[in-house]
């Protein structure tokens, strides 16, 4: 094995990450050495990983490393371990694109904060954290990792000391957060003791099929650890408190990336260490939890009136989506389910930085107080609402792509299973979808049009470093939702294949028949998996009729032939020009966000004052909800599995 | 030069049939019928059927004031955008036999299509910078939210109806939808999608934002709402849009629940003892004209008579009533369907 | 190539835009009235806009107090052209009975120029129908002197 | 005797998430944390103990879970595990610290800014 086969360069990925940590520490002083330093420590990994695309998607190798070569003795592994099969690169693909776009952006957008040395070594450790849990195939690494990141995590939370809330959100994403890391550890231990091993794939061959009690027991644990890390429905506080006090960049790191991890560790818990999927309920509770954290949290961000909390309440109703589909347990479903996830990557990264911009230029992200910036500001305006429409789902961006196929998976799976219930499931992801959509309405109304308030006047276009960064989430937001069938063909659906295919990923791991061995006849190998939907959607052709449409259009109106009356601004101020107040004149009113969707919301009032209530913002009643649902799993781990 | 050809086939599919233009006199014509019918039911004469044309023509030669406050480019981007949405869309409804399309977008697609023309609207309205505008354009999103659940569900109990029926568990596409009412039968004769069909006849209205529920562009309160601050040629491709909507909608709801109708024309074709050419384009002919005579009295059932005796609803008022009693028939209609009725 | 078109529409849908600048009601009722199945003046093609951008006849009625002068000539010059402004009753022109009141700034033909005026306290509908059918003449003419 | 680490260890674990529940104080919550911790370092440590047996070095050709030493990899994870708990007391005390300093109070019942 030479030193630079490819076989080596998971672990130079996970490396990279912390070497660019400590250099920084260690040359940091010199700005631009350190933006040398993790320009190049964030790009390595991204290449790195994409030189093994062709491999691992398309040809469908899992890569197994051992540290020091230490391979399995006598069936039994001792070293430790790194997989990589598809679904491993895929969320590693997710980490290092987000992570090298916001290292871009933070060049610029950092520069005016105290300790940004500091910042970067932080930002390396959590970017290391995530990339290592994704590509171990060791338990107990894993759970360092979390331990890594959720560190990195809370100071990075607390880095901007001096806002608002950062130190208060830090300080409940720690408890809870230690909760969580503390239930992986039990977990891992309790696992430890029945099997006598932590390599992921050999407790993935000796676990299924013989559940005692305290194996129940270790899967309520690692199963609720991993929650805490995605955030799902009781955890959903902390995010929110968390996204919004952070640095912008970093909330696309937490928003984007640390909710990944969680629901890569919830895949590998129920597809391979456990291959609890193949039971109904599993699939229930996962689909519901999914329905449940869309719902509540797009109503919980209809309801905020801050930019950054409101995105943050997005994350976990789309991470809902990601959950549910994935719950589905069917081929289409967990396609689906990825496709959302990188999505989220990708839309949700653009819409922080973009209030990161905002944040940059007016120094407030409270929508009470901003408006008309589209004018200041137009390259951003242009950007966020490409964000925005994506995750409204709008045609032909790529969020209605992957939303698309959540539908059409969600009704196919109640159609072939005959239980209503999964239809009701598409009806909740529609009009949660339609939510999302007026909740961006709202910030695009309050933020970026309407009128401007006299502390926004002096707010200017972000340097073009910032601009660059978003561009590049934006462009891969168009392109991902215009080739829907290059996406799925060779990123996605390898990646939900390689979720079934239990067998293989302990084989690559164990060696040969392995699997078959320990689990006899009921070794889970590569099933057929078809990815068949009951739907059309063909975004190319349809973007390029309404093209030519709007082209069509656009040359009849600009022609001009019958219009001889030319549209006229004048810059100074003049009353034909101004705006209409019955009669009265111009003065400053913006229809803020609290303002906007009354009918909705008279309607729902009784939910809503119940939500915010319950939402007390005390770290002893969060704790309980975490103490409360890892009970639920435990009784339900030792009832049904 | 097959290209070329091809080209131009789409081109004319976009500009004139079943795209832009045709869609347009309809639109146009249906507005027209629906302001005299209640003018006609109030006891007036009401204007010429031809009224909007005068309208929108005028509104073409007046002058556009773009107002300080506005951004400039969404401001008038936003109407065209709207209007190319709506045409675009409306390729891909088809009329009875005939449709340009068969694989581009199913009914989920189609669903969302629908937002973009209200979608441009209220980005138009944001840009605008108008209070009355930002007014008008959250009670237009509360309408979409009030409409869209119970539209969804007639989506679904339509595709699972029909699925189950051709034994495909699904069925999305809505050109497979029409083909299967023209072997057998128009859905409206099976009776767990009657609900179904009432439910989309109650959205009608609230979909194109006609009288009860066009609490966004109340004139009266809020001073035109999200069109407060338009003029001259944009606005009128507002009215343009709004107009060719209610044709889309409308010729939408004959898709879904009325496509057995084609093949009746069809058979009706062939009886007479024609065949070729001629009947091909006889009896497409005939399917427009069925369809725009449909369109019609759908209008006249749906927006005129509804809107001649209804005084305009409160923003919450219409969002409670889409999502219970309109509901509530999208529902049942939905159970019925699941459970093969 | 629409040029025709236009101009014979312009003279088919005039919008009407109110404003009550001080006025007793009296008139504004009556503009109201031509509406009604009686006399429905829609059949003429006139509908009541809600602001004034898209409005092509601005009436005007009361006697222009002091208050509503500058609201008045500010809404005017908000409607866009080709536009018409039609004062309704005799107050507009003349003060009728508040003439001389130290808070009335009318006749309105002081500030701006007043295309059609329907005399009465208050006009008869067919009188204001009249006025605005004159008001729509002189708004095709208008148009048609623009370019 | 073994039955009893496993109890204590569940009862610290228990102890310490009653505390993080119920007391209304940022000290008392660090303390519960660690508590936690401890309970769970007990647990691995436990797991890994055999009565009566030996320290664990043995060469490559011996190994066997059933061999008569104490198993090494949880103790060597119970080391990992007692770093990191420093790591998230010390953190959490210096929150804390900096927590005490913008609101004036240690009460978590005011410490609630973000809510809603």
């Amino acid at each position: 094995m030479s030193f630079l086969s490819y076989q080596h360069f998971p672990i130079f990925t996970i490396m990279l990450y912390f070497l660019g940590a400590f250099l920084i520490v260690v040359f940091g002083k010199a700005k631009a050495l350190r933006h040398a330093v993790a320009f190049l420590c964030t790009a390595g990994p991204l290449a790195l990983l994409i030189s093994l695309i062709g491999r691992v998607m398309v040809h469908g190798e899992i890569i197994s490393y051992w540290m020091g070569n230490r391979t399995p003795v006598g069936d039994y592994a001792i070293g430790i371990a790194l997989e990589v099969d598809a679904l491993s690169l895929f969320f590693g693909l997710l980490v290092a694109t987000a992570v090298f776009v916001a290292c871009l952006y933070s060049f610029r957008y950092m520069e005016r904060d105290h300790n940004v040395p500091q910042y970067y070594t932080l930002y390396l450790m959590l970017a290391g954290g995530v990339m290592g849990l994704v590509l171990s195939g060791d338990l107990f690494n894993m759970f360092i990792m979390v331990e890594i990141l959720t560190f990195a995590a809370v100071a990075l939370t607390a880095f901007r000391n001096k806002v608002t809330g950062a130190l208060e959100a830090a300080f409940k994403y720690l408890v809870v957060g230690s909760i969580g890391s503390t239930c992986i550890l039990a977990g891992t231990i309790i696992l430890y003791a029945q099997a006598r091993t932590l390599n992921l794939a050999q407790l993935a061959a000796v676990i299924p099929g013989n559940f005692g009690v305290s194996t129940k027991l270790a899967f309520a644990l690692l199963f609720i650890g991993f929650c805490t890390k995605a955030f799902i429905v009781p955890f959903h506080p902390l995010a929110a408190d968390a996204h919004g006090a952070a640095p912008a960049s970093v909330s696309v790191l937490i928003s984007g990336v640390l909710t990944k991890s969680g629901i890569y560790g919830i895949i590998r818990l129920v597809f391979f260490l456990f291959q609890t999927m193949n039971l109904g309920t599993m699939q229930f509770w996962l689909v519901f939890l999914g329905s449940v954290s869309m719902f509540v949290c797009v109503t919980m961000a209809l309801a905020q009136h801050d930019f950054k909390r409101l995105l943050a309440f997005h994350s976990i109703s789309q991470i809902g989506y990601v959950l549910t589909a994935v719950g589905l347990a069917t081929g289409l479903g967990i396609s689906a389910g990825l496709y959302h996830a990188m999505n989220h990557t990708l839309f949700k990264g653009l819409l922080f930085l973009a209030a990161g911009a905002v944040l940059h230029e007016t120094g407030t992200t409270d929508l009470g107080k901003l408006g008309g910036l589209a004018k200041k500001m137009p390259h951003t305006a242009a950007l966020f609402l490409i964000g925005a429409a994506s995750i409204s789902g709008i045609p032909p961006f790529n969020g209605f792509a992957s939303k698309w196929l959540i539908y059409q998976a969600t009704y196919q799976k109640a159609a072939e299973t005959g239980n209503i219930g999964f239809a009701l499931v598409t009806v909740i992801a529609l009009v949660t979808s339609t939510l999302t959509l007026a909740s961006f309405v709202k910030v695009t109304q309050s933020v970026f049009f309407g009128q401007m308030p006299e502390e926004c006047k002096n707010a200017k276009e972000v340097p073009f470093g910032m601009r660059f960064a978003m561009g590049i989430l934006a462009l891969l937001c168009i392109l991902t939702g215009l080739f829907p069938g290059l996406v799925t063909r060779y990123l996605t659906e390898p990646a939900a294949k390689a979720a079934f295919a239990a067998g293989n990923y302990i084989n690559a791991m164990m060696g040969q028949g392995y699997a078959e061995r320990i689990m006899g006849a009921a070794a889970p190998g590569a099933p057929a998996v078809s990815f068949a939907s009951s739907g059309v959607w063909s975004p190319l052709s349809w973007l390029l009729l309404l093209m030519i449409a709007l082209l069509a259009i656009c040359v009849v109106a600009l022609s001009g032939k019958y219009d001889k009356v030319s549209v006229r601004s004048s810059k100074e101020v003049e009353k034909k020009y101004q705006l209409f107040y019955g009669g009265e004149t111009q003065s400053f009113s913006q229809v803020g966000g609290g303002d906007l969707f009354w009918g909705f919301k008279h309607n729902w009032r009784h939910y809503f004052s119940f939500m915010h209530d319950l939402h007390s913002g005390i770290v002893n009643d969060y704790s309980l909800w975490a103490v409360v649902a890892l009970a639920l799993a435990i009784v339900y781990a030792l009832i049904v599995l | 030069m097959l290209l070329v050809l091809n080209a131009l086939k789409y081109l004319a599919y976009i500009l004139i049939f079943p795209g832009f233009l045709f869609s347009f006199l309809v639109g146009m014509l249906l507005t027209g019928i629906d302001r005299k019918i209640v003018a006609r039911m109030q006891k007036r004469v009401g204007p010429p059927i031809l009224q909007p044309f005068y309208d929108f023509f005028k509104l073409l030669g007046k002058e556009t004031i773009v107002p300080d406050a506005a951004n400039r480019r969404v401001f008038l981007l936003a109407p065209l955008v709207g209007l190319a949405g709506i045409t675009v869309l409306q390729l891909f409804i088809p009329v009875f036999h005939f449709h340009v399309f068969d694989n581009v977008a199913d009914v989920i697609v189609i669903l969302y299509l629908l937002l973009i023309p209200a979608l441009a609207e209220i980005l138009g309205a944001a840009a605008s910078g108008s209070p009355y505008a930002g007014v008008g354009l959250s009670r237009e999103m509360v309408t979409i939210l009030a409409v869209e659940l119970p539209l969804l569900l007639v989506l679904l109990a339509v595709a699972k109806t029909v699925g189950s029926a051709m034994g495909r568990g699904l069925v999305f596409s809505l050109s497979t939808i029409v083909g299967y009412q023209e072997l057998h039968g128009s859905l409206i004769t099976k009776l767990s999608m009657i609900p179904a069909a009432v439910a989309f006849l109650l959205i009608i209205p609230g979909e194109t934002g006609s009288h009860p529920f066009d609490t966004a562009e109340a004139e009266t309160e809020i001073c035109e709402g999200m069109m407060a601050e338009y003029s001259g040629a944009p606005l009128g491709v507002y009215k343009l849009t709004h107009a060719m909507k209610i044709f889309t909608v409308v010729s939408l709801f004959v898709a879904l629940f009325l496509g057995g109708i084609g093949a009746g024309i069809q058979n009706l074709v062939a009886a007479i003892g024609l065949s070729g050419a001629f009947a091909g384009a006889l009896s497409l002919l005939l399917q427009i004209l069925v369809l725009v005579l449909l369109s019609i009295v759908l209008t006249i059932v749906c927006i005129s008579f509804v809107h001649a005796i209804t005084a305009r609803l409160r923003i919450e008022q219409v969002f409670k009533y889409y999502w219970t009693i309109v509901t509530c028939f999208a529902l049942v209609s939905l159970v019925m369907a699941w459970y093969g009725l | 190539m629409f040029k025709k078109l236009i101009e014979e529409s312009t003279g088919k849908s005039p919008w009407l835009f109110h404003i009550n600048a001080g006025s007793c009601n009296g008139c504004d009722i009556e503009l109201v009235a031509v509406l009604t199945p009686r006399y429905d003046a829609e059949r003429l093609g006139f509908k009541l806009a809600g602001s004034p951008r898209q409005a092509d006849i601005v009436v005007v009625t009361g006697p222009i107090t002091a208050q509503s002068l500058p609201r008045v000539l500010r809404t005017i010059e908000q409607v866009p052209e080709p536009r018409c402004i039609v004062t309704m009753g005799s107050c507009p022109q003349s003060g009728n009975v508040f003439r001389g009141s130290y808070s009335i700034c009318g006749p309105l033909s002081k500030y701006v120029h007043v295309d059609v005026d329907v005399a009465g306290c208050t006009p008869k509908p067919e009188a204001v129908i009249d006025g605005l059918a004159l008001a729509t003449k002189i708004l095709q003419q208008k148009r048609r002197e623009m370019k | 005797m073994i039955t009893l680490n496993y109890i204590a260890s569940f009862f610290l674990i228990v102890l310490g998430l009653y505390c993080i529940v119920v007391k209304y104080d940022l000290v008392k919550t660090v303390i519960g944390l660690s508590v936690m911790d401890y309970g769970v370092n007990l647990l691995i440590i436990t797991i890994g103990y055999h009565p009566g047996g030996t320290a664990p070095i043995f060469t490559a050709g011996e190994i066997n879970p059933a061999s008569v030493f104490v198993d090494p990899i949880p103790q060597a994870l119970t080391l990992t595990s007692i770093v990191i708990g420093a790591c998230v007391t010390a953190m959490s005390l210096s929150l804390v610290i900096k927590l005490r300093e913008m609101y004036g109070t240690l009460d978590t019942r005011e410490i609630r800014r973000l809510r809603g």
